[in-house]
């Protein structure tokens, strides 16, 4: 069913030349330039704001290119639209989910492309249910094709996606940071599917800030900075060391090496038995000044859950929550003005005020802090909006422009920015560098560590376990909702987060 | 136990629907029979009093009084109380088509030719007028409006400047008075076409320091109490309180086998400052008329 | 890339405090308007109809500026015009039962307040979505105001009371000058109090503005409450221009205030609006139909021009953001 | 039985209960209370009446399920009822048949849909703005076209259509019925159905299927300008009329209904069938205090606390989930 129609790796299935491409105010890509060829996997790199996700729209008609030619098969082509990519045989997993929740997976998978009925635009539903539960069982899910969206994990949405972009025979499929919220099991086969694509001669591009992926899928990897192509390469001419200092233009320590805490200060959080009504049980926590605490576990333990509990997002049923030995009000804007804060796990949804400018998410959270009297003055919240600009190196043309229009990564950096103007003594980071580039990461880390030193605490929520393992002083481990363990510093491997995540019985 | 009245009236805004509705329940109270008010909840709803009067057959009342929101739209609930045998009153505004007992109300057009000729002749026969329009399309306002056009055929030396609607509403009647007291300089007189615009107008009138001659239709209490202040001329006397007496007393009469005749109407009298007195009181001290002094 | 705040030039500076560009295009609307309406009627540019022009449009502005806040919010009042017919039925009575002013304003405004918390309670609390939350409370409140008038109509209040809504101040409407304290007022509160900035970010994402440490729900019940204020506030001036009080005052107010507040470039989504932009809604649909009454156009075309009138207002702004 | 009957109107059993809790509760409840509290609640013709009562509403109410799913409104309901309902009568009083009559108030109320359509889909203004324009220009022209007049001389057929029945159904139940069934099958069965539950959902993810969004968008509102049509010839029967003003406001009752059954206003999150529970709340509330007489006051206040209590009931439920 997926034979490739030619195997002949020197034609590209597709090719972007001259590609050029500019939103009100920003130059997102300048004459770039990507051939796909068929069984290749061609990973494209690039910091935060680099173009690659702007470059794949366009690549899949959801944007339409200023300048620059597409071929097709070696042949000049027309890209105006999604219908156009279509019929390629460009297929997508973006960045940015693209389901309809309140459709069941079925639908899901063929929207758009649902097999015909009887009348005029009429569902032949038992053939579509069928057909959708052979591409599941292609990607080896065990989702009911029946369930609606909504209802489903962020994981299991993101293998929706996939068995969707399977389901469309495509030629070239492109990937955009699929693994950013999956577990490594899921990735395992993720990666699987990827291989049976690559042996069947599908060409796909895959975007990810995972270097590890680079080098285990990887058969071409083109770097991309500041909208311009730097360098196309094969994975053997090059390092990873090499590949970021492309991207970055400079040498990054990608280690996160950092001096641990020996002495951590009195407990900012403490969790007694704490349950709650989002389906946390039994939580018991301490986070201390000085140190940063990891939270683990695979996803759908319940790590978010308890970070939104803390914070007062969610009801909690029962137990205590002690901020400085005192009860926490069970309310976030008692929680902020006790000094903790939360970066979400979605900033799109839950971090920022998109249509907002940038200064004015920088300086929503520290209003109180800011203008104890409530009253407010415009110069003053943008001397604080530049000053944090400036500290964070948000890439941004000016401290009015709305954050719906910043990269990814700099749409988190404005979420972080607005903790660090609030100036909290307990920062909780959800996911904080889910679809950000090393560069940045390295940057979040080091500020991370800058914040303890001063005395503060940080609780850190991540699903990449290096993260956890080289970067906290202390860890707790969930399954099934509440927390089985903790591990020490010098108990904190891989393999024993693991061992404690993973049930085995 | 006497008989049950189901009584239908257009809304709960309007007082004059709640004079209609005292007098109902004086003469229940009277005969010995029991009222029960159907009141649309959104005023004059024509399918709400459609159902209203479906659901009411279901109860089989012994009378229905009735004044449709509509003049045609309730045929077809008319003819199914028909169906059902339920004796009904047709109240204050006429049906268009059904069998009824009879027909309790004013003459609108009458009553705006009456009120009308009245402001024109204290004018003199001349000058400029404007004229305040009701909701369009309900029979009563354009029945009233008939009339005043016909009394102005009367007097070719006034001349109509304007003849707009403020859609029976005060407030409204205030807004497209104080635009049209702008456009003219001299305007001698208003003719509205209900005593709520008369009384909106006579406020713009007010607010402009300008003086002009102003009559509407109904005699309502804030009517009364203008003309007694001075401020308004006239009004033409809808004598609302009587439609409840008369209507609810027609109802009982006829099951009582006692003669009813097919038509009371009561006579169009207009009331200026000599003659104010028998309205000047609350509706709630009113009394019903003897039958015998309306029906001879 | 430089990000200090640069101080910008005066009429950029103007501009802002006035709104932005799309007030700006608002006011040559305004303008072109009274000019056209000048051109065609010579009673337009006399100072008796410019007051009353403004009178009018002061009403309607009152009643849109609570629900302009509501809208900024991210939600929507339909209960406005049954508040101010319950606050000034209840302010009538109260008037004529004890002859009392400042007691009836007490009522007005207190009833207004109340229905107002009402409906931020049952929004921010109860999380009924505030279409249909202000929707139920507008048959509640309507039902309560037939309940208490049981039909009737009151009329005839003092002179000392009516003179917020008829009377005039070194030759300017009362009304005009409520409008005024309002906008400065409401303009103070959104641009020069973290009150302000909160309700646009809880309008502009609610969810976000929540885990941002923002009080939410007190601020709805703010917004809400502050919404019901203005109409029981309305509701008197109301009283007091008309001279009367009947079941169905408000009835017709909630449409045209929304649409005044449309007009103005305020957006249903919320985290976008402006009062001085409401401003100018209530003062183009006023001079429409002023324009209309002045040259006599059947009063059938009204609703017509209404119409046509919102959708090209946020037509242009559409226009205009795209550039 | 009744399983199956909700499965196939898209739920099973503890399913639909879910979805809307508080309009079955509320059902249950007042049809309880009015069975005990009247002898005549629970007789045939009563519960005739109540479907009868409550075709005009569901007519509207469906359309404006879809609508609302695909993260619109339909404020132009009222407005354009009355239009193509004086459009209608207007033909039929000059001597045009029935069946004439249903082609012109519908191709009314399809045009009125296109439009709203278009200015939503390519003019990009939203839905609210959109079709509140639309009701103030219907609203005008109606009143325009016989400066306010009802158009009272419309034969006989339109008025006897209402209270006809066929093999013993009053025909406006069939009517409502087979509309019901035709929505259902729309949204349900088809493609057209998917895409309206994407522009509520998602509506990148139907662009990026290389679906077109204003065609849907299109296709919807004009869906719910045909049913208007529709409807308007059938008020227009009820009320032996064309009224230009008789049917504002229609449109929000018809939201209420949507509401009440558990379709919320984003997300794309509805059910038809919930749809019809709530108009039959609204028709059994507003019969069943007729029959106890209950004053018109406190219908007015019943009526807002039923939508009230409704949507608590549901909220109550999605936060203990
Ligand atoms: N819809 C848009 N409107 C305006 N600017 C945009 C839009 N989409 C992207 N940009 C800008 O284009 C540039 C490239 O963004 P893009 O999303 O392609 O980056 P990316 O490489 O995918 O980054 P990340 O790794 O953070 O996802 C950024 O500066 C961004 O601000
Ligand atoms: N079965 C489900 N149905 C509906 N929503 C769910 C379900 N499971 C999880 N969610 C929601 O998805 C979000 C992610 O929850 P999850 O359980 O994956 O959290 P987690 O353990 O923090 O994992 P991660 O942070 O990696 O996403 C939460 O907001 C949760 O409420
Ligand atoms: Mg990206
Ligand atoms: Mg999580």
């Amino acid at each position: 069913m997926l034979s490739p129609t030619r195997t002949d790796t020197s034609v590209p299935v597709v090719e972007l030349r001259g590609i050029c491409k500019s939103f009100p105010g920003v130059k997102a890509l300048d004459e770039v330039s990507l051939a796909l060829h068929p069984g290749e996997v061609h990973m494209i790199m690039g910091e935060n704001g680099a173009g690659k996700s702007t470059l794949m729209k366009i690549l899949c008609g959801a944007h339409t290119a200023d300048a620059g030619e597409f071929y097709h098969q070696g042949q000049p082509a027309k890209m105006a639209d999604a219908a156009d990519a279509r019929r390629y045989g460009v297929a997508v997993i973006f960045q940015e989910l693209s389901l309809v929740p309140h459709l069941d997976v079925g639908r899901n998978i063929f929207l758009g492309r649902e097999p015909r009925g009887l009348l005029p635009g009429q569902i032949d539903l038992p053939a579509l249910y069928a057909r959708a539960q052979g591409f599941l069982d292609m990607v080896g899910s065990a989702i009911d094709v029946r369930t609606p969206v909504h209802r489903l994990r962020v994981a299991e949405q993101q293998i929706v996606e996939i068995a969707k972009a399977l389901s469309q025979n495509a030629k070239v499929l492109v990937l955009d940071e699929p693994t950013s919220a999956l577990s490594d099991r899921e990735v395992e086969s993720l990666f699987k599917v990827i291989r049976d694509l690559r042996h069947k001669g599908v060409a796909m591009a895959y975007i990810s800030h995972r270097m590890a992926e680079v080098f285990e899928l990887g058969d071409r990897i083109t770097v991309i900075r500041d909208g311009k192509h730097i360098k196309t390469l094969m994975p053997a001419e090059a390092s990873p060391d090499e590949i970021v200092r492309l991207m970055v233009g400079r040498t990054v320590d990608m280690t996160y090496q950092r001096e641990f805490c020996n002495r951590p200060g009195e407990a900012v959080i403490e969790l007694k038995g704490v349950g709650a009504a989002n389906g946390v049980r039994g939580v018991n926590l301490v986070v201390r000044r000085g140190e940063i605490v990891g939270l683990s576990g695979l996803v759908g333990s319940g790590r978010t859950e308890v970070a939104r509990a803390i914070f007062g997002a969610d009801r909690i049923i029962q137990g205590q929550v002690l901020h400085l030995g005192k009860p926490l009000p069970n309310d976030p804007a008692k929680v902020v003005s006790c000094g903790i804060g939360l970066i979400p796990e979605n900033r799109k949804t839950q971090g920022l005020a998109l249509i907002r400018s940038v200064q004015d998410n920088l300086i929503v959270s520290s209003l109180d802090r800011h203008f104890p009297t409530r009253k407010f003055s415009m110069r003053k919240a943008a001397t604080l909006a530049a000053e944090l600009i400036a500290r964070l190196r948000i890439a941004t043309p000016s401290s009015q422009r709305k954050v719906g229009n910043l990269s990814g990564g700099n749409q988190q950096k404005v979420v972080i920015g607005k903790w660090l103007s609030a100036d909290v003594d307990l920062l909780i980071f959800d996911e904080p560098t889910r679809g950000i580039d090393v560069g940045a990461k390295a940057e979040i880390f080091e500020l991370i560590d800058g914040l303890v030193k001063q005395g503060k605490a940080v609780l850190m929520i991540s699903s990449e376990l290096p993260e956890i393992t080289h970067i906290c002083d202390r860890a707790y481990v969930m399954r099934h909702k509440t927390i089985v363990g903790e591990l020490s510093r010098q108990e904190l491997t891989a393999e024993n987060v693991m061992r404690l995540a993973v049930h085995h019985d | 136990d006497g008989e049950r009245i189901a009584v239908f009236t257009k809304n709960q805004t309007n007082p004059f629907f709640l004079t209609v509705r005292l007098g109902a329940d004086a003469a229940a109270r009277q005969l010995k029979a029991t009222v029960v008010h159907y009141i649309p909840t959104k005023a004059d709803s024509i399918p709400e009093q459609i159902s209203q009067i479906e659901d009411v057959i279901v109860k089989r009342p012994s009378a229905v009084v009735l004044t449709p929101v509509d003049f045609k739209a309730l045929n077809g609930a008319i003819r199914k109380l028909n169906e059902a045998n339920i004796p009904v009153v047709n109240m204050t505004d006429r049906a268009e088509q059904g069998k009824f007992v009879n027909f309790v109300g004013a003459a609108d057009y009458d009553l705006g030719l009456a009120t009308g000729r009245y402001l024109l002749r204290k004018l003199g026969g001349q000058g400029n007028v404007v004229i305040l329009e009701g909701v369009k399309g309900a029979v009563v306002p354009n029945e009233r409006l008939r009339g005043y056009k016909d009394a102005l055929k009367e007097f070719p030396k006034v001349k109509v400047l304007a003849s707009q609607t403020a859609n029976n509403q005060r407030l409204q009647a205030v807004q497209v008075t104080e635009n049209l007291l702008q456009a003219n300089p001299k305007i001698d007189g208003i003719l509205a076409v209900n005593d709520a615009m008369a009384t909106g107008a006579i406020e713009a009138l007010d607010g402009a320091n300008r003086k002009a001659l102003v009559v509407g239709i109904n005699g309502t209490r804030e009517a009364v109490e203008a003309i007694k202040a001075g401020k308004m001329l006239a009004s033409g006397d809808y004598n609302a309180f009587q439609h409840g007496c008369f209507a609810v007393m027609s109802a009982v009469r006829s099951l009582r086998g006692q003669p009813v005749p097919k038509e009371i109407a009561f006579p169009a009298r207009v009331i200026d400052s000599s003659n104010f007195q028998s309205l000047d009181m609350a509706p709630e001290k009113m009394s019903c008329l003897p039958w015998e002094s309306v029906v001879k | 890339m430089t990000i200090s705040p640069t101080s910008e030039p005066l009429g950029q500076r103007v501009l802002d405090f006035l709104g932005g560009p799309d007030i700006a295009y608002r006011l040559v609307a305004v303008a072109l308007l009274c000019a056209a309406l000048a051109m065609a009627s010579g009673n337009f540019l006399t100072e008796g109809n410019l007051l009353n022009v403004l009178r009018q449009a002061s009403l309607l502005f009152l009643i849109a500026s609570g629900l302009t806040v509501v809208l900024i919010a991210g939600g929507i009042d339909l209960s406005v015009g049954a508040n101010l017919g319950l606050s000034a039925c209840l302010a009538g009575l109260t008037l004529k039962a004890t002859g009392s002013i400042p007691l009836a304003f007490v009522v007005g405004i207190g009833t207004g307040t109340c229905a107002g918390l009402l409906n931020g309670m049952l929004v921010s609390f109860m999380r009924v979505p505030p279409f249909i939350a202000t929707y139920g409370m507008l048959w509640v409140l309507t039902g309560l105001t037939y309940l208490v008038m049981h039909g009737d109509a009151i009329a005839g209040f003092p002179s000392a009371f009516r003179f917020i809504g008829s009377g005039y101040l070194a030759g300017i409407p009362v009304p005009v000058y409520l409008m005024v304290a309002f906008l400065i007022t409401g303009g103070l509160f959104a641009r020069m109090t973290t009150y302000g900035q909160q309700t646009y970010a809880i309008g502009a994402n609610p969810e976000a503005a929540l885990l941002s440490g923002v009080p939410v729900r007190s601020r709805q019940i703010l917004v809400y409450t502050m919404s019901g204020a203005m109409a029981g506030l309305a509701a008197l001036v109301f009283l007091a221009r008309v001279n009367s009080a009947e079941g169905d005052i408000g009835e017709t107010l909630t449409l045209p205030a929304i649409t005044a507040a449309l007009i103005g470039g305020t957006s249903l989504f919320g985290g976008v609006g402006t009062l001085t932009g409401t401003l100018i809604g209530a003062l183009m649909m006023t001079l429409v139909i002023n324009g209309m009454n002045l040259l006599s156009v059947d009063t059938n075309w009204q609703p017509f021009v209404m119409g046509v009138m919102v959708v090209l207002a946020v037509l242009v702004d559409r226009l205009s953001h795209r550039r | 039985m009744i399983d199956l009957v909700l499965r196939r109107c898209g739920a099973a059993w503890p399913a639909a209960i879910e979805r809307a809790p508080g309009i079955w509760a509320i059902l249950v409840v007042l049809a309880l209370a009015f069975s005990v509290t009247t002898d005549t609640f629970l007789t045939g013709p009563n519960l005739t009446n109540l479907g009868v009562q409550s075709s005009i509403l569901l007519l509207l109410a469906l359309p404006m399920t879809l609508v609302i799913l695909s993260e619109g409104i339909d404020l132009s309901m009222g407005g354009v009822v009355a239009l193509a309902g004086m459009v209608a009568a207007s033909a039929l009083a000059s001597g045009a048949s029935l069946p004439t009559a249903f082609a012109i108030g519908i191709g009314c109320g399809l045009v009125a849909g296109l439009w709203n359509g278009v200015v939503v889909a390519y003019l990009q203004v939203p839905p609210f703005v959109a079709t509140l324009g639309t009701l103030g220009m219907a609203q005008g022209l109606a009143l325009v076209m016989t400066d306010g007049q009802s158009i009272t001389n419309v034969g006989d057929a339109l008025p006897a259509l209402f209270s006809s029945s066929l093999v013993g159904i009053p025909t406006p139940l069939i009517i409502a019925g087979v509309a019901y069934w035709i929505t259902h099958f729309i949204l349900y069965r088809t493609r057209f159905g998917n895409a309206i539950f994407a522009m509520g959902g998602n509506r990148e993810a139907w662009r990026l299927a290389g679906g077109n969004v204003a065609a849907v968008l299109i296709g919807v509102y004009a869906f719910s300008g045909l049913m208007v049509g529709l409807t308007s010839v059938m008020f227009a029967s009820r009320m032996s009329a064309g009224h230009p003003t008789a049917s504002l406001g229609l449109e929000f009752d018809a939201m209420a209904a949507v509401a009440l059954g558990g379709t919320s206003f984003e997300r794309g999150n509805g059910w038809l069938f919930g749809t019809v529970l709530g108009v039959l709340a609204i028709g059994v509330l507003r019969n069943g205090l007729n029959l106890l007489g209950f004053p018109s006051s406190l219908q007015v206040i019943s009526v807002g606390v039923l939508v009230l209590l409704a949507l608590l009931l549901n909220g109550l439920k999605r936060q203990s989930s």
